[in-house]
């Protein structure tokens, strides 16, 4: 019994901790790029008030599916984060596989999409469309990436693999595989739909894509879901990459470190048309990555 | 008695043909009757491996010896078998209400059930190519009883291919059995593993040559989407579910118990495996490509489920040919997962033809609100399609990875990452189409499917659950077929399975999405209550949109991506491939003049010579 | 505990979070538009009190009607207000929607925005500088902060009035279901 | 490649002109009866003038008549021409110029829509700018657009002083 609440416990600690990270997160990209365009920015505690502001909203719903997405997509996303170890913080990390994990967000972006195109708006279907190619662009060479990794480690585990880089810091995968952790920051911005491979969300043109139908506490639960989702994917990219860390300050540190380089390189690029970002991830980081697992292979 | 699961089915074929033309409902009762039978008689004789049967045919001078017996390959395939018939029997029940044909299709469905028994039990060449015929002309008529006829190219090249690959059949196993004075297995085994080894693999390439074609593998698949699309709504299950896996049985046989893998086992390897294996893993990796980019373009919802089949056969045969025993053991898994999800989405969409009549995904919409079981079906299916946990499609693909990336076979991982990943663009397009999106005025009427429709699809989104949270009870059979073969056993318990590098389990997974799925649940209940407002009702730029119909994005879905793709696939559609077997065929009178007075293993060489040049010039259609 | 007085602080608490962020949705309909982009670019940010755009009408708080009105303009509108969620407030940008500005006399321009919709306030000017912009939104912040921003309760509550003078210019209007 | 004298010997000599004027330099005015309109312009359509710019109308509402221009132009020639005709305003019916440019469809409807001209064999004549329109046609030179003004809308009210003109 005390087992299992301080399992709850441990549960609940850990989604606030990250969607409170999480969305000080944003509001730290927000204020970097308003410095970047010379502006002066929102606080940085502006997402805060934005999902208060959400969740105090009316909404307006478009029948079971479309609830039904919402849940699926947060939920997908903190079930995810519960297999990421977080510094020493880890609940099921020690079962969390990579593969395991690269499926699991799938449920969340499966969720979000049943639950925006179920709205009827062809515009959320036609940002769909375009982020689940994008996908396959980004996907691939990141998979690759984790072939070497793993075959290079032999353990599939992240704790495995963050344990494997543990010693000196030029242990760690950024030193060690430098293109390699090139290739997978490439990647990391491709799957935060950051600058040069947002044509998924444009607003202008389908009126932000996936979330056009969300208003109130479907675009608050939305942006809870992207909150989770950053930390989840900086932190693969923190265990595989930067050794991970022994404490959740130092591990928060690093997150910060990744996110506000990949938030400067994603300021300063116009957007990709689709089929070009998809040609782009298969060009370059797609080569890079085979090369680099043959270099491993043989 | 083994004999019964073949002549049972085959005897109620004809009662049923007859009894159907008083009722049109008492064929598929009866299917469904004679396949839960069968279903019941295979569980009673799990486990009695030793069971044989044998008879003498004394035929102008030769001893014929028909063998028969029950191995856990077959016993496990005679159980998918009459499983998935015995489902689709139900659902077939009140879905051929109006269909013309529904006599012969019971009929033909009875032989072809028959029919696979006895390829599954027969321990010799000569049974086995009887019932392999048998299956295969039985299938022919049921998938051309259509309501579309079935285009005279698409029946063209189905016979073709199988003629062709029936005679170098044929041709290996006469000149075995002139070598050894036997049709059966054990006596074939031991005389290729003795015989020269350019040789025996010549000939075991031309025995399995009916099963390539069979499994639907590159280049031999260009018969399956026509297939698909031109079956009968309810055989489609079947077709992709079973049928195709029937090849896959053979090929297992060809490979382990015809001693194929011991041939190659020294000839030069890559990685620790044979050329000759590779080269079929590779077979396996273009396949899953090319079916993938091929789904992707389909605007007809049972081509697109046709296409991602022959992706999804891809896995099972890397996974038979790397022949590594998490490779086998994935690939198992992986094709009795396949024959789950696979029977589930073609069983939801029939029931969407049923109902509405097309199979043109943009001509329908919005059918959640209408049909939310046969909806709450394709969804499961497609998340276990697609490899996202806690579903059974998951574990197998992970299986399958583990071996993969354990021998670092990059090429063969990389297809399979394509294939998983953009499985996602492919299933969610009939999802987001079909089921999603404006409901058409037209459909508006539309309600979900009858009782007897419905308990099928129900009882496979259990089975989809069920073999995802335990896939203990799958690995079960699969470590005594593995045992049954010589392959080393993967150490697994009733819900855990250990890869080569790490562990999956499934009761951890379990626990942790209902965690999240409650902290959400959590979240989207205390917030504020939401209004429900239509589907038309949504931005469109301040219009007031009245027509449904047009505010619907179905129409090439993935449009930017096709374009990609764009010169493949108008390559593979200008109809190279029938010109030239056209061409082949003419001239086929002149080959037989020059080549008629060689013996009898050239026969067999030269129809393996000409599926080289078929399969050269078969470029994916 | 008093249930009141509960609901009446958490109120509070939401309507400061609403006055800390607003995300507008402007209505382009005539030149107002053009002092939009340097009011929210780097020469005068208004993204620093936390008032940002938002791409469709189900994700924003407050709609900018930046411009003349013609009766067909007002149609959609219309549609696009009730498309959003509550609260929600609608500000009447320049002349032109205060008294039809230099389209005073035009047979399909409307002249008062207030008389359809449920206005919280304009901003004079033909059109106003972005200075002007931002002071009115400033203003209509502190409105939202004390609770006196009310117009979609207004709306609700006079929905005859804003439906008759709606269908006294436009005739039928389509609403959302 | 014509200059615009010999465009207008070409007309003066084809289509019975009632006015002809060269304007300034690359264009032409051509005034026609209602009755020859139609053929002139099929005739210059042959002679290089392919496109139709627009059709224009005027209300001369003291002569009782509407005045249609249609603004032609050459790209072999570079030369603007406007045919011009007067219909009685009453009833105000004219023939479609939709057989010979089918885009003179919309340009019918738009001053259909303005003027109340009957464009006979135009069967798109329906709303397209304008919605649920009840008045006179809002163009017409005695449609009073302050009265309706007036009518429609309502004045604000600054502190009791009403807006007037």
């Amino acid at each position: 019994m005390i087992d299992l609440i301080y399992k709850i416990g441990h549960f609940l600690l850990i989604t606030v901790f990250a969607t409170a990270l999480g969305l000080l997160f944003m509001g730290i990209a927000r204020k970097i790029i308003a410095r970047i365009q010379k502006r002066y920015g929102p606080p940085v505690y502006q997402p805060y008030l934005d999902v208060l502001k959400l969740f105090g909203k009316d909404a307006i719903t478009h029948g079971f599916i479309f609830d039904f997405g919402a849940v699926m997509a947060l939920g997908g996303v903190i079930a995810t984060l519960f297999f990421i170890p977080l510094g020493s913080w880890q609940l099921y990390s020690m079962e969390g596989t990579v593969l395991l994990v690269i499926y699991l967000l799938a449920v969340a972006s499966l969720g979000m999409a049943m639950g925006t195109v179920g709205s009827g708006n062809p515009q959320a279907s036609i940002g769909i469309s375009r982020a689940l190619t994008q996908m396959l662009g980004y996907e691939l060479p990141f998979l690759v990436i984790l072939f070497s990794l793993i075959f290079r480690y032999q353990t599939s585990s992240i704790w495995g693999l963050m344990q494997a880089q543990a010693g000196s810091f030029l242990n760690w995968n950024l030193f060690a595989y430098p293109m390699m952790a090139l290739v997978a920051f490439v990647v990391l911005i491709g799957m935060m739909g950051k600058k040069p491979f947002d044509a998924m969300i444009a607003p202008s043109e389908i009126g932000s894509g996936p979330v056009v139908e969300s208003g109130g506490k479907y675009l608050g639960m939305l942006l809870l879901q992207k909150s989770i989702t950053i930390i989840i994917e900086l932190a693969l990219y923190v265990n595989l990459f930067l050794g991970g860390a022994d404490n959740i300050f130092s591990f928060s540190f690093k997150m910060l470190i990744v996110w506000i380089l990949a938030t400067m390189f994603g300021s300063l690029f116009p957007r990709f048309r689709i089929e070009d970002g998809v040609k782009f991830f298969w060009k370059w980081p797609l080569g890079i990555a085979i090369l680099q697992a043959l270099y491993i292979i043989i | 008695m083994l004999t019964k699961y073949i002549f049972v089915p085959a005897a109620a074929a004809f009662a049923a043909y007859i009894l159907n033309k008083k009722n049109k409902k008492a064929g598929a009762t009866i299917t469904a009757l004679v396949s839960a039978y069968l279903l019941l008689s295979l569980a009673l004789i799990y486990g009695s491996w030793e069971l044989n049967q044998s008879f003498n045919l004394s035929l102008m001078g030769y001893q014929l010896e028909f063998l028969m017996a029950l191995t856990p390959l077959s016993w496990l395939f005679a159980v998918l078998t009459s499983a998935i018939s015995l489902l689709i029997a139900v659902f077939s029940i009140d879905s051929q209400a109006d269909f013309k044909f529904s006599s012969v299709f019971n009929l033909n469905f009875l032989l072809v059930i028959g029919s696979i028994m006895g390829v599954l039990f027969a321990r010799d060449f000569l049974t086995l190519f009887i019932f392999w015929e048998l299956m295969t002309w039985t299938s022919f008529y049921l998938i051309s009883s259509g309501k579309k006829k079935m285009a005279g190219r698409a029946a063209y090249r189905y016979l073709i291919l199988s003629a062709a690959a029936a005679y170098s059949f044929l041709m290996a196993v006469i000149f075995i059995f002139q070598q050894t004075g036997s049709f059966a297995f054990e006596p074939a085994a031991e005389f290729l593993l003795n015989n020269s080894a350019p040789q025996s693999i010549l000939l075991l390439l031309a025995i399995s040559l009916p099963f390539w074609v069979k499994a639907g593998i590159f280049p031999l698949h260009v018969w399956v989407k026509d297939a698909h699309g031109n079956a009968p709504k309810e055989f489609s299950p079947f077709l992709s579910g079973m049928l195709l896996k029937v090849g896959f049985y053979g090929l297992i046989v060809v490979f382990h118990q015809l001693s194929f893998f011991k041939i190659i086992e020294n000839t030069i390897a890559y990685r620790g495996l044979p050329l000759l294996s590779y080269l079929f893993a590779l077979l396996g990796a273009v396949t899953i490509i090319t079916g993938t980019i091929l789904a992707i373009r389909q605007e007809d919802m049972k081509k697109l489920i046709a296409y991602s089949s022959i992706s999804q056969m891809g896995y099972i045969i890397i996974g038979i040919a790397i022949a590594t025993p998490l490779g086998f053991s994935g690939s198992m898994l992986h094709l009795m997962n396949h024959l789950i999800f696979k029977s589930t989405i073609f069983l939801a969409l029939a029931a969407v033809i049923y109902r509405t009549g097309t199979t043109k995904m943009y001509e329908v919409g919005g059918l959640i609100f209408r049909m939310p079981l046969t909806f709450a079906a394709y969804l499961t299916a497609i998340i276990a399609l697609a490899g996202i946990p806690p579903t059974n499609g998951f574990i197998s693909k992970w299986v399958i990875y583990q071996a993969l990336i354990e021998k670092g076979y990059l090429f063969l991982a990389l297809a399979a990452f394509f294939g998983s990943i953009a499985s996602f663009m492919y299933v969610f397009k009939p999802l987001s189409t079909v089921f999603l999106g404006q409901l058409k005025p037209q459909h508006q009427e539309i309600k979900e499917v009858p009782l007897l429709m419905k308990i099928p699809m129900l009882i496979l989104i259990g089975v989809i659950v069920l073999f995802g949270v335990f896939p203990g009870i799958q690995m079960n059979i699969i470590s005594q077929i593995s045992g049954d073969l010589g392959i080393e056993t993967v150490n697994y318990s009733l819900y855990s399975i250990q890869g080569a590098f790490g562990a999956w389990n499934s009761l951890y997974i379990f626990n942790v999405f209902a965690a999240g799925f409650v902290i959400a649940l959590l979240v989207f209940g205390l917030a504020k209550k939401s209004k429900l407002v239509g589907l038309l009702d949504t931005y469109s730029s301040g219009e007031y949109v009245t027509d449904a119909e047009s505010y619907h994005y179905a129409y090439q879905y993935y449009r930017p991506f096709d374009r990609l793709f764009d010169n493949l696939a108008a390559k593979s559609l200008t109809g190279f491939y029938e010109t030239l077997t056209a061409n082949l065929l003419k001239s086929g009178e002149s080959f037989r003049r020059i080549f008629a007075a060689g013996r009898v293993q050239n026969y067999a060489l030269y129809s393996v010579l000409l599926f080289v040049i078929l399969a050269a010039v078969g470029w994916i259609i | 505990m008093n249930n009141n007085f509960v609901k009446g602080s958490w109120q509070e608490i939401l309507d400061w979070a609403q006055n800390k962020s607003i995300n507008m949705l402007h209505y382009c309909t005539g030149c107002g538009a053009i002092e939009l982009p340097p009011t929210m670019t780097s020469r005068y940010d208004m993204s620093r009190f936390g008032i940002g755009p938002a791409a469709t009408p189900r994700q924003a708080d407050l709609l900018l009607v930046t411009g003349y009105l013609s009766t067909k303009t007002l149609r959609r509108l219309i549609y696009t207000y009730e498309q959003m969620q509550a609260p929600k407030f609608v500000v009447g940008f320049g002349s032109c929607t205060i008294n039809g500005g230099m389209y005073w006399d035009s047979y399909n321009t409307i002249k008062q925005l207030d008389k359809y919709l449920p206005v919280e306030m304009y901003i004079a000017g033909c059109m106003p500088r972005p200075e002007a912009i931002l002071d009115g939104l400033l203003k209509l912040k502190k409105m939202i902060n004390n609770g006196e921003a009310d117009g979609y309760q207004r709306y609700q509550d006079n929905l005859e009035f804003y439906h008759q003078n709606q269908e006294a210019v436009l005739g039928e209007v389509q609403r959302t279901q | 490649m014509r200059n615009e004298k010999e465009l207008l010997e070409l007309i003066n000599v084809h289509l019975e002109p009632q006015a002809v004027e060269i304007k300034r330099e690359q264009n032409v005015s051509v005034e026609l009866a209602p009755k020859n309109l139609i053929q002139a312009l099929s005739f210059l359509k042959s002679h290089s003038y392919q496109h139709l710019s627009t059709i224009s109308c005027v209300d001369w509402l003291e002569e009782g008549a509407f005045e249609l221009v249609y603004h032609l132009f050459s790209y072999d020639d570079y030369i603007n021409i406007s045919l011009k005709t007067r219909i009685k305003r009453e009833p105000g019916i004219f023939q479609t110029a939709k057989e010979i440019w089918p885009v003179a469809e919309f340009y019918e409807r738009d001053i259909h829509e303005f003027f109340g001209v009957e464009f006979k064999g135009n069967d798109n004549l329906e709303e397209m700018i304008l919605e649920n329109w009840q008045h006179l046609p809002p163009m017409r030179k005695d449609f009073d657009t302050r009265e309706f003004v007036n009518d429609q809308y309502e004045w604000r009210d600054y502190n009791g002083q009403k807006h007037t003109d």
